[in-house]
């Protein structure tokens, strides 16, 4: 008979924009991730000409309504783009693919990471990485054996953020790279199809459901890394 | 106290219907409110409550599900306007036929079709229609990109990343980098209606000279100056 | 190895401007709270980069702002043994331990990881982490991480003072090996007058961010001028040999052959050590003393008499075995008709002098 | 003559969507504010029974596509609807007011305000505040004195990155309360209408632009701000 | 007042269980690092629930886990003196120091801002934040900040480790007012016999989390079985009588008829003073001694002659002032043919009582 939760009511397409968003949203997340951490640990701890420069251009996609980031994406990005056309000629497409969607859910899923992550770096107290130092530690080690550590919940916290941000992402995904089932249509794009038309709410609220079930899965296990990860840090 | 008026409108309807506004503000005295949004969120807040008085939507279906409840009132609904869907290209574009065995996949040449969301956006809706009736779909389906509207496909086509999009002919007429090479015949699809109609809920008692004025010469004008078809008659 | 050192600083409302050689062996930084010994020492650690300043070890420049050097940190090749042990919350006791153990150059000197456990105690800590460790323990940790690290330079800014009698004279003796033996220069904060005169080679009395006095300990320490603690912590230095070691558990000396007795230490007849006598518990007789307790007297002539701030004097007596002060009230000086050139003999108990102000 | 940059070009209605806006947002941070700082600490010190789903629900409007955060606004707060009806009655109106706009992009900012917050008192070494509590002071003044002052930065880059998602938010907002100039028309609905006809770039060009200086501002001012009390905390 | 306390706990390794009262005045709780001595005070403040116990100030429970009683924190009503001085990093010098004061009850007894900041020497440095404090500037804050809270109670976890001798002495006549006057009972822990020696009223000595002795100090200083740190900080508590002040700065006083001399002491004539006589300090002779140095002179008869570990043996005399003891080294006590039953005198320097082993 089949509910409106059960899947046979949920069209194929609807399955594989599961799987698609969940591709897109780790990607987006596991490439952005070493990123983040570093454009964090350079905000909290130098100064450098253009730091207020960066520092905007990183919040930018969260001021600017996520459509105009896809317009900026799909303007430079695109295949006659300044940066796309290059790429694209070395055989780095991002339009119409699902890179493309991963590459709009990281950007718009960076200001929550950094932000998170420079937290963290902000509350490591320099004194632990002046005492690695004295024992001969050189930066890049301080960072990787006492910094890093000590910010992992952060580092986590932000990577959780980041991903729920990418599973939600529509505006400027959809822009970049279209809608095209199995290869840009992510979780949102298909629920903000099932909304426009009348009597798509059964379907939709379907996808909500399974959307809301995998960023809540991510999320309660990254709570328990996440704690257990504080624990050791705080040592007890 | 200048008395207002709020008009729920396809936001597709937006230049046409700031000028409206304007005439219609500087004739009467009393000042319009004018939101746009699509079709299906205005229908929605409709649904919920909202307190619009009139609502104009760029396709039948909402406005049908809303008479159906009871949100408007049935008497008062009129098809205001019409609109065709045409193939866009980026400037430079040969013309082209449109009709049965054109092989608008061969004319893609690898590219992609940009449409709005051919299940849920009516310019979409329109399109896929027309591309069946046409006998192009299933060659063309895996090609076509869908965006969120009709204006974003536009862009698509506009930035270079689709060589060809289906859009409305009023989106086509003041972009540059786009122009039209074809329109699709009016029989290949359901006819493009703009309906509008005086909310239920509303006691607004400019509703009626309202939805005349938009029937009327100036409005008319203002519609034809953005490419719409206007049915109603006065 | 020797560790010149020349720093100017400010803080506001404090202006260190400090100089001073610290030749091999244990340099003691001795001074009140806020007089600018840990302020010395990050200097030298690179932790702190001083107004004005010139710091190296032999030929080795670590810092000279007037040429522009100032080698990192991590290349300062140092143990620091911070005033607040400083442990890595994240890390076990084992993992702090071995932190500076990767990054020591292959080829350096290194300490045995458990020798030096064993000696801290913290055996059975290794596996937990610093916030399970009691004060004292989270300190020793602290110690043996320093020392881990194949340091060419230590430095240890109060490293004992969290510790109880019984620890401290279980590691003390593993600073006196690395003097000794090791030749690592170590810069020493200390308030404990017994610390310092056990360890020091050299002697830095600093006051309000000026070093009021610098020296071989056993000048400094037995100058009651330059003991910025005040007089009561005075003494003597006496260089002695060890003629034989008895079998009632006491060794037998000879400090410029005037015979002393102390509980065994232990170096082999003919070693040479080092005894402080602090001046507060020296007795002086004009008579040769018979039938005491105590078994070390030493005869000698009043060299000098020096009165102090309240009722008590200084007499600084030569004799046979080197200066020994002695601290009196002036009303035994009088009753005794002390003056300069007067015979008369310094009785020491054994037992005041073992075992840590032997060394 | 008035390139797209000045005023000139913009039809008043959008001076009016900058200012409201700007209303819309700073009241979406004021009052979410408290409420953020004591979910952030019941997040990060208590253990309650329904920690789990208070946290999912705070991330919630992350995950959903903000279309979809609307539309359950709608459903709920609206005229009709199970929260909003009782509140109209005793005169609260949200529904197609700014207040609803406010209350929209409060919630889709909340989880970003937390998650900041959050990290802060995590980082807060709970021995000040045993020392606090040794002192004779009560809970809620340990956390005013001591706990509050000190994660003060984290407060503030909550707020920033809240007042920045606010000023870009659209799709639970044009969703829940319309787009009605000068009561519901924010920035970026204005900048989706004017994208959504022919001719429309420029105006959207010269909104996108106001809206990126008044939030680059806010971020200057509070990176400023932020610097500073940091610096105070860390007592340097 | 009198403070009870009863703590069982248990951490992986460490098991403490430990009972003890803690009468009016100071305890001192003595032991070796890693003892449990700040976790058993933990426990009275509340900062650690233990796995059983029960803690009360006379009638007032502050725990008791068998009834399911636990007084928060900040009803406890402390001034906790933390081994880490845990200043508040966001706050000045001076808000430090009066951030209890604004928790205290209107009409508690207040400890005077001015007096307590000139004490501590910490005048300059109201306007400064934590950071910019040296360690023991840190300390002498913390100090103050327990102080001013008006506490009924004060725990002290080695709050003068990081301090210099001239500081300590500064900050010790402090305690002892506390413990004297202001009748508000103490937990202290220290390692340093001198101050142990000096402060308590009652030494409670912990060894692996067990109470191997508690009583008055003057018992368990005294016995050289239970002193945890060894027989070499043995030493006796006379109970004496200002007699008057001499011109020469020295005071002279009745300790069981017996004349003592000790530079001046701050109590007028006829008032009671306690001294530490530390066991290593004290000579014996069986003669009385004639033109020595040392002012003081104590007849007395053996009463018990201990052997200790290495070559040295403690005397215990029995004296009219009581019970003092020696320590010296077996040759001596074979020398000397001291027994049981013999007579002989103590002598004692005058300068080594002085000051700190007076209170
Ligand atoms: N959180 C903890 N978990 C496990 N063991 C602990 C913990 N805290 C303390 N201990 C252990 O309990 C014992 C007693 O610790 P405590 O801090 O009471 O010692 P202490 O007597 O104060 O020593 P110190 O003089 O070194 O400060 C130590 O062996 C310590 O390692
Ligand atoms: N960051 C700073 N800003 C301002 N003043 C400072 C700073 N750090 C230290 N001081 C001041 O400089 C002086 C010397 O400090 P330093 O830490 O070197 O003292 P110290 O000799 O190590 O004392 P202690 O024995 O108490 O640790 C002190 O008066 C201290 O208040
Ligand atoms: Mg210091
Ligand atoms: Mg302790």
């Amino acid at each position: 008979m089949g509910g409106w939760l059960t899947p046979d009511i949920l069209p194929p397409e609807a399955w594989r924009a599961v799987a698609l968003s969940l591709k897109v949203s780790l990607w987006a997340v596991l490439v952005s991730l070493p990123l983040g951490i570093f454009t964090a640990y350079a905000l909290a701890r130098w100064r450098f000409p253009g730091r207020g420069l960066v520092n905007g251009l990183v919040h930018l996609p969260l001021i600017l309504p996520p459509v105009v980031t896809g317009y900026i994406l799909l303007l430079s990005m695109g295949p006659q783009g300044p940066i796309g056309g290059p790429l694209a000629r070395i055989g780095v497409v991002f339009a119409f693919h699902w890179s493309g969607a991963a590459l709009a859910a990281g950007i718009m899923a960076f200001p929550l990471m950094v932000r998170a992550i420079r937290l963290s770096i902000e509350a490591v107290d320099p004194k632990l990485e002046q005492a690695a130092a004295t024992l001969g530690a050189p930066r890049l080690w301080v960072f990787a054996s006492v910094t890093l550590p000590m910010i992992l919940p952060g580092v986590i916290a932000g990577a959780i953020l980041a991903f729920a941000k990418a599973m939600g992402e529509f505006g400027a995904t959809i822009t970049f790279v279209s809608n095209i089932p199995g290869q840009t249509q992510t979780l949102p794009s298909a629920i903000y199809a099932f909304l426009q038309v009348p009597g798509g709410e059964g379907a939709a609220v379907s996808l909500v459901v399974i959307s809301v079930a995998v960023a809540m899965g991510a999320l309660l296990l990254s709570e328990g890394i996440g704690r257990r990860v504080a624990r050791r840090v705080a040592g007890a | 106290e200048q008395a207002r008026l709020t008009v729920f409108a396809a936001a597709s309807m937006k230049n046409a219907m700031d000028e409206i506004a304007a005439g219609y503000e500087a004739e009467t005295g009393n000042a319009v409110d004018v939101s746009l949004a699509g079709s299906s969120a205005l229908a929605r807040q409709i649904q919920q409550g909202a307190r619009a008085d009139i609502f104009i939507s760029a396709n039948t279906d909402w406005m049908d599900r809303l008479e159906a409840g009871g949100q408007i009132d049935g008497d008062s609904r009129v098809d205001l306007l019409g609109n065709a869907i045409v193939l866009v290209a980026a400037s430079g574009a040969a013309p082209v036929e449109i009709a049965p065995g054109m092989d608008l996949a061969a004319l893609l040449n690898g590219g992609r079709l940009a449409m709005a969301l051919v299940d849920a956006v009516p310019a979409g809706i329109y399109g896929k229609a027309a591309l069946q009736s046409l006998g192009e779909w299933d060659s063309v389906a895996p090609m076509v990109a869908q965006a969120d509207n009709v204006r974003a496909a536009l862009a698509l086509v506009a930035t270079g990343a689709a060589p060809m999009g289906i859009v409305y002919a009023t989106d086509a007429v003041a972009e540059d980098d786009v122009h039209v090479i074809g329109t699709f015949p009016e029989d290949s699809h359901p006819p493009i209606i703009y309906p509008a109609a005086r909310v239920a809920g509303s006691d607004n008692p400019l509703d009626a000279g309202f939805l005349a004025y938009l029937q009327g010469a100036a409005a008319r004008a203002a519609f034809e100056r953005q490419g719409f078809v206007v049915l109603a008659q006065e | 190895m020797s560790v010149s050192v020349t720093v100017q600083h400010g803080f506001g409302g404090f202006n260190l401007d400090a100089a001073f050689e610290a030749p091999a062996g244990i340099t003691v930084l001795f001074g009140r709270s806020g007089s600018g010994k840990t302020t010395i020492i990050n200097a030298v650690a690179g932790l702190l980069r001083p107004d004005a300043g010139r710091i190296a070890i032999d030929d080795w420049v670590l810092l000279d702002r007037a040429a522009g050097v100032s080698l990192p940190v991590h290349r300062r090749r140092l143990g620091y043994i911070f005033q607040d042990a400083r442990l890595f919350p994240h890390l076990n006791v084992r993992q702090n331990l071995l932190f500076g153990r990767f990054f020591a150059p292959r080829d350096a000197p290194r300490a045995d990881m458990g020798r030096v456990v064993e000696m801290l105690g913290i055996g059975p800590l290794l596996g937990r982490r610093p916030a399970m460790l009691s004060g004292g323990e989270r300190q020793r940790v602290a110690i043996g991480r320093a020392l881990l690290a194949s340091p060419r330079l230590i430095l240890a800014d109060e490293p004992l003072a969290a510790l109880d009698e019984g620890r401290k004279a279980e590691i003390l003796p593993y600073f006196e090996r690395l003097r000794d033996e090791v030749a690592v220069p170590i810069l020493y904060v200390s308030h404990a007058p017994a610390e310092v005169a056990r360890l020091a080679t050299t002697v830095v009395a600093l006051e309000d961010g000026r070093v009021t006095g610098q020296g071989p300990a056993i000048q400094i320490l037995g100058d009651p001028n330059v003991m910025p603690t005040g007089v009561r912590d005075a003494g003597a230095l006496l260089q002695a040999v060890v003629v034989r070691h008895h079998d009632d558990g006491l060794s037998e000396l000879s400090a410029g052959g005037v015979a002393l007795f102390l509980p065994r230490v232990p170096h082999a007849p003919g070693g040479q050590l080092r005894l402080r006598i602090a001046a507060s518990e020296v007795i002086l007789s004009r008579a040769r003393p018979e039938g005491l307790s105590a078994l070390n007297i030493l005869p000698g002539v009043v060299e000098a008499i020096r009165d102090g701030d309240g009722p008590g004097a200084i007499v600084s007596l030569n004799t046979p075995a080197g200066r020994v002060l002695a601290r009196l009230t002036r009303r035994s000086v009088a009753a005794m008709a002390l003056a300069v050139g007067a015979e008369c003999h310094a009785i020491v108990k054994t037992v005041a002098i073992a075992p840590e102000n032997v060394s």
